[in-house]
């Protein structure tokens, strides 16, 4: 059975809730009722509870299955931290609610905020952002009014091949002109050509940088790459999204960064959701501090108070802050989340975090790397995630995309495909800690089963892959060059 | 470790097959000094379930819900009934744990939800289009901005002062270090002058006029001739609206004229949360689609002719575009979309209606009972569940001192607005179907005895 | 990807709980350790989530779609009554606790009680049944105790064939021999001859009938039934698994029955859960009253009280009970959901819900009796299930089972097949009230559509069915021969 | 009514569609004296989500729940703390909303949870089989003496005075119109003379003998004589558990020679939920199986030879063997089983063995600190997680004195045994591993004042 659209099952005379009788009153709209239909469907409850059951059917997810990909960090989002958020003292409080009457969530946000710092090794975090690349943002709006404050005209920010999208996307919002930074052959940052650039570097505002970079590698040269940009006055933003590889054993601080956005729901494992909502703290050096977003808790004694725009002016150790990113005081749901995941690791816990983390991207690369091109693979051990490449392909016709869409018909959600840009036909695999070695297992039996099958097997039978998903291959060009966007009904 | 399946066994036999001896040789690339030999100190190791939930719980229970008493709080966050099947159907593991569709193949649950999320929007707002949702309201309206520059590809800025203050803000934080120029006006009680302020300031330089509606203060109005007056010298007209259940008894923005029409959707299917995740809505005209920034949901065929949804018009976002791309941004609130979509769909029409009805004729109940105290003057004359109170004293305080009383009745424009002396009496009160008359009663007897 | 059993992945020494340390005290056991592996496998918490999630997978549901088991009367689950048996004050609370402590659970069971009396017009209620057959015991223990009490020893109890076969289990648990009572053509108790055997019957102790009862009609003389059993100085039972039908509609205290269980799960949507739990509150007469088990819930001013065995002997109202049928005081998870959906519907809603199954049964009989062979359709409206046989299918070698399965493969649950036993090849189809009309003429369609093909092609396609579920046919054959109850491994 | 899909104008077309000219006409079976011609009076009319919530709320909060202090109230049912995954899982609607696999090609799901339940149960017990569970504790037991008089054509059930006495009363009541007879021993706090006196009794007439343990006072007891008395005499020994969890830490039944296990399963998965739904354990050996009461799920092969998973040996069942069937229940606690199962799954053997060991150590902390205070004796010697203390004065008022101050100290005997004097002085108390430090100080010093 298909489950057609809402507007093809519902009415707008149907509905699922039951509503009080309004009270007869005489309306103070100015006569700005809304007179001619809105065209939204309704659904009792009983087809509402279908529509959405039968909706989700066709989605993978975690709870099924290992969504190995690659820079995203999948992993088991426990059943805890969502039971945790529905906390009537958490979830039905409002945001504008007087001080005194939030102390308990003031107090959970300063919580997190002493984690989030002590584990990066950094002074300052700016809580509010909310996701990844917000963060990002928020970072780099640091840098750009610190320069600002010191009176610096810097325009330029450096930024690897092998950077997340929003890296560039990011440097460009704030005004600097991207430069890359080119890699050496172990897919790490040219540290030599990283500090002839630096030598002229007066234009270098800042340096972008993804540690372990987005090839699952480890930059060896962190330290000296950070005293270098600090050495050419400029910062250093690390991007964070593979904290997971290192929490509990390497504090970014430690490295000489100067900010740090941490995805929330990667190495925190607030639950993805099909797309969000994620949150992205920032963390900062004690030169950034002073830089810092509004609003932010800070304790006096043991009251908790939330400091917004109007006592800025007032505070002592923001005085310098760019300003409010969000309405009001970032994703509190995920803050919850994120503590009662952190709390039930414990520092003991989260160091093991990233050691099976480590560990089972490393058990793929050693288990594939024969079959698959493994362009690092004799460069050492990767960290958390592990980088193949579809050039063990070559003449058979077929690709990397071909191969993900086959790994769908043995059950499985693809890797990360044609990222990171540096590697022909990339594949990324990264499984997290969260899953078994018999769930490897089985994903690595069923991509060199698939991989074998490619290298010998009709060409043309994997262009059709996959067969046996809800749907087979989507046209994507007519659904851009043509959009519907929206019910036309 | 509850959530950790490598046994010590799993563990040795993996290294055996990687060829390292210990765990600490997969980590050798990390400089020696940045390694760190033991669980940092100043943490506490891993604790149990129960453990966690009493520490959590202890904090829950140090905050004053939204359910204990009397509440009146609004200004961009509302207080709805949330239907119980909304909350279960958003934790089933295949929305909840899913990822952002890109295999859309395994992910027309996801997908499909978008569509008709986007549809479900786009009417309400009274647009042709809608994308996929943004971070929140404040988020979303900096966005607008930055399109309407795009499209106009002029850079002022004209931003009503019923604006919420918040948004505001985070449109001049993000604006700090771009082209733009955003030109605001201090705020004050008389919404209409602020209109048809907007309306005569518009010029040749103007890209956009921002106002919000219902505004801060509660005030609706019809932005009819601002949206004329902003077409007439070539500007978009984008309109914020913070509490979206209002669109099913006044006219959309969508039926005034407005260009670009942004939204916070938590008043539908989303809690309170202190502030987030909330959900931000993004609806335009058909032609300027291209220009949009975020996710957009489209609808396609597959290989065997059947109908389904992809992600698409991607070649405007920063994995594909990288520094050229619409927005840095790449994430949704695609479970708050969700959970908005499936309580959209339990209201229907015919319930979405009943609910804003419903919510106004309160409002207006309680205004005319707070009206009467002696000392107290309803500012707002029209308006949909949130009007302002002018007291005859400093707000700030007087809400600090409900608060003790049990009654949490509102947000004080001095909080909202604390430079700005001549608002500082004002309380903005909000009323939804979740008010009894007893709290109706409470909230009048503590003001009553705060005022004496 | 085929889920493999839990003993085939987990083992003894995985787990998905971390508790604290044991503190170190000498034991006090007298030596009972248990030393020898008890052989109970563990998996992490991701592991665990992913196996039930997989299993779960494998299921059809109310959420999934109709099941239109007649007699079973699967509805709708709402939600709001799961949340509402999750709060604290109900879910986290003892049976032995002070009865001070345990007011408003009382109130609760005090309310409830109110509602099913008043819905039935009998003056007393049992709660603590555990299910419809526990109740059915409950109501004939009280019989044969009123009898006993009587002084009277009669020991036959009248049961029409079409009865649930837990009829006649429970009247012969009660040491009662069991007689049928004979049909008439239109599908209803036989009054004339029910009359008859009643003439001589002095050994009669009890009638037990279903109404409406199990081809889905009403039985029309039902007063007259109660009236000619109570003449002969016998009570009446009435199974309640078809309230469905008639609630708010029809009281059946009007009727004159002398005791009713009612399905908690059928007509008050407690969920089915796989199997249960369920639970069997019976509504007595003012005759059978004073025989009503223990404990019960008293109401003294504002205060409830918990009348258990010890306070037995002081109660004037219930001196002849004939005790405790459970160890505690019945499913309180089930009443709480119970009363939560009947306070959702109210008197005016429950009524609605009997209209509104009664009508989409007859809308399901008028769409399929031309095709079908509808014993009973010509002579006039069914109740809330619509039955069929399969005589249409004479002469194809395809039966009631074929058809069923073959609705499978169209996406359906099966109806009831083979019961009531008095229709050769029955299937009873039982929409229910919570079907839209969509969702009807999808089934509609899909079964005309099947018995077409049936009619026309190729017999052994449909011995095969289905095709396309997570299991075809299964050997229930093999199974019961050499019975495997348990994991070997 | 947000649970009814019909519109007016549905129910008119299909009204047509039956060739009805009003709802009234498909009720005409109905005698007109018994026909309500209008909603029943003295009920209330529908109520809003909000209006549930409300009322049902306000009686929740009447409650002291087990979570609110102190606790340490057993005798039967047992507050263990739930992982919240357990909980997320069974509410899966293919797992909540579906029914009795009796059409196993679209239940295997259901199938295979009761197949590996079934499998765990055995073990847990160490007995050969488990059926797909019953009610509760109290009803398996009675299903046990039932099978036991069908095994040995016997009808005498000597019943230990140690049972649970709402266990014994409930079998009382079921046999109260069979043939059986069950012999029973008033208590006292002596359980070796118990099973001393029961080993000497068994004779050519006794089917079975019945024994809980740990028993109601908390005593454990080695029953291995008392099996080999049953067996010399032909009879069953039919063993009683109320708290599964005592079985990761003190030897199982089976393992002592019982014949038939019966068993309430709450403790594992399972909340208090004031008495029910519960969720009865069934186990025996092979040799019986097909004289066992209630459901069994067995292995089998598909028509395509994939191994999957039917309900079987229903000749036993009501719904087949009718007046004959071994017992006349048709349902099981399914979503109980599943949440045991999960559990189970969740604590493995090791968490098994160290939840028991837990409860034991923490057990026992308490009773030695209880033993300290004048006048109160702990009578348990040897026991598991619970124990019986007598006090120098009669308990049950004690105990309700204690719940005024927020600890729930137990289960007075005087509760239990309301005729037995000898008995008033006891209290059961049960600790488990939800109990912290701090409750134990709390409940010292309130007993320590309530004595005073």
């Amino acid at each position: 059975l298909e489950e057609p659209l809402l507007f093809e099952k519902g009415a707008i005379d149907r509905w699922g809730v039951d509503l009080p009788d309004v009270p007869a009153v005489a309306t103070r709209l100015g006569g700005l009722e809304r007179t001619a239909e809105i065209g939204l469907p309704g659904l009792s409850e009983p087809d509402t509870v279908r529509h959405y059951t039968r909706l989700s059917r066709q989605n993978y997810a975690i709870d099924m299955g290992i969504f190995p990909l690659g820079s995203c960090t999948m992993k088991h989002n426990p059943r805890l931290n969502e039971k945790m958020a529905r906390l009537p003292g958490f979830a039905d409080i409002h945001p504008l609610q007087p001080i005194d009457t939030v102390q308990g969530a003031l107090a959970l946000i300063d919580q997190l905020a002493h984690w989030l710092k002590t584990l990066t090794g950094m002074p300052e975090v700016a809580m509010s952002p909310k996701a990844g690349a917000h963060g990002e943002l928020c970072g780099m709006l640091a840098i750009r009014a610190a320069h600002d404050a010191a009176g610096s005209d810097r325009r330029v920010v450096l930024v690897p091949e092998s950077a997340h999208g929003t890296n560039p996307a990011t440097a460009a919002f704030c005004g600097y002109t991207v430069e890359d930074i080119p890699a050496d052959a172990r897919g790490r940052v040219d540290l030599a050509a990283l500090k002839a650039r630096l030598a002229n570097g007066s234009d270098v505002a800042a340096v972008m940088i993804t540690n372990p970079n987005t090839c699952g590698l480890f930059e060896p040269d962190m330290i000296e790459i950070c005293a270098a940009v600090h050495a050419a006055g400029g910062y250093v933003y690390c991007d964070g999204a593979n904290f997971n590889a290192i929490v509990g054993r390497v504090r970014p601080g430690d490295l000489g960064i100067d900010a740090m956005h941490i995805n929330l729901h990667k190495t925190f494992s607030t639950p993805h959701g099909g797309g969000g909502p994620g949150s992205g703290p920032v963390v900062f050096s004690a030169a950034l501090a002073p830089f810092a977003p509004l609003p932010f808790v800070r304790k006096t004694g043991d009251h908790y108070e939330l400091v917004e725009e109007e006592q800025a002016h007032v505070s002592t150790d923001h005085d310098h802050s760019f300003g409010r990113m969000v309405a009001f005081h970032g994703q509190m749901g995920m803050f919850v989340r994120a503590l009662s995941y952190i709390l039930s690791h414990g520092n003991d816990g989260l160091r093991q975090v990233a050691e099976d983390a480590v560990l089972n991207a490393n058990y793929v690369l050693a288990s594939l790397k024969d079959l698959f091109s493994a362009p690092f693979g004799d460069a050492g051990p990767c960290m958390h995630e592990a980088l193949f490449s579809d050039a063990f392909l070559e003449g058979t016709g077929l690709t990397t995309l071909d191969l993900a869409k086959a790994l769908i018909d043995e059950g499985f959600h693809p890797m990360t495909m044609y990222f990171p840009l540096v590697v022909h036909g990339a594949m990324l695999i990264e499984p997290t800690e969260t899953e078994s070695k018999a769930s490897l297992d089985q994903l690595i039996g069923a991509l060199r089963s698939v991989a074998n099958r490619m290298l010998t097997e009709d060409a043309n039978i994997f262009k059709g892959a996959p067969y046996l998903a809800p749907r087979r291959r989507l046209d994507e060009t007519a659904a851009a060059r043509k959009p519907v966007l929206s019910w036309q009904g | 470790m509850r959530y950790l399946p490598l046994t010590p066994a799993d563990r040795s036999a993996m290294l055996g097959v990687i060829g390292a001896p210990d765990i600490d040789a997969l980590f050798v690339d990390v400089p020696a000094a940045a390694q760190l030999s033991a669980p940092i100190a100043g943490l506490t190791p891993h604790m149990t379930e129960l453990e966690v939930e009493r520490k959590l719980g202890a904090l829950a229970r140090r905050n004053m819900t939204a359910s204990d008493g009397p509440f009146f709080v609004g200004a961009g966050a509302y207080k709805h009934h949330v239907p119980a099947s909304v909350d279960h159907l958003i934790q089933r593991g295949e929305f909840l744990t899913s990822y952002t569709p890109y295999q859309p193949e395994i992910a027309q649950g996801t997908l499909q939800v978008l569509f008709e999320f986007q549809s479900q929007v786009a009417r309400l707002l009274a647009m042709d289009v809608a994308n996929a949702s943004m971070y929140d309201g404040s988020t979303s309206m900096t966005e607008a901005v930055f399109m309407a520059r795009r499209v106009t590809r002029r850079k002022v800025a004209r931003v009503s002062s019923g604006v919420h203050p918040h948004y505001t803000a985070v449109l001049n934080t993000l604006t700090r270090f771009t082209d733009d120029e955003i030109v605001t006006r201090a705020p004050d009680f008389t919404p209409d002058d602020d209109l048809a302020a907007l309306a005569a300031a518009v010029d040749a330089d103007t890209s956009c006029v921002v106002v919000q509606n219902p505004n801060i203060f509660g005030h609706v109005a019809d932005l009819t001739p601002l949206a004329d007056a902003c077409h007439a010298a070539g500007a978009l007209l984008i309109v914020v609206v913070t509490e979206v259940v209002s669109l099913g008894l006044i006219k959309a923005p969508g039926e005034m004229g407005a260009d670009i029409v942004v939204g916070e959707g938590q008043s539908i299917g989303n809690g309170l949360n202190f502030g987030g995740p909330y959900l931000g809505l993004f609806a335009t005209r058909d032609k300027y689609v291209r220009q949009m920034p975020g996710r957009l949901c489209g609808e396609t065929v597959d290989a065997d002719g059947k109908r389904g949804f992809v992600l698409t018009l991607s070649t405007r976002e920063q994995h594909i575009r990288r520094e050229k791309a619409t927005s840095n941004i790449c994430t949704n609130s695609g479970l708050c979309a969700l959970a908005f979509s499936i309580h959209m769909t339990l209201l229907g029409e015919s319930g979405l209606r009943k609910l804003a009805a419903l919510n106004h004729a309160r409002a207006v109940q309680l205004a005319d009972r707070l009206g009467r105290i002696p000392g107290v003057e309803v500012v707002t004359r029209n308006f949909f569940n949130e009007f302002t109170i002018r007291l005859p004293q400093e707000a700030r305080p007087v809400v600090r001192k409900l608060a003790e009383k049990g009654v949490l009745a509102g947000v004080s424009l001095g909080r909202l607005y604390p430079d700005n002396a001549a608002l500082a009496n004002g309380l903005v009160v909000a009323v939804t179907e979740t008010a009894t008359d007893a709290d109706f009663d409470a909230f009048e007897d503590a003001l009553d005895e705060v005022l004496a």
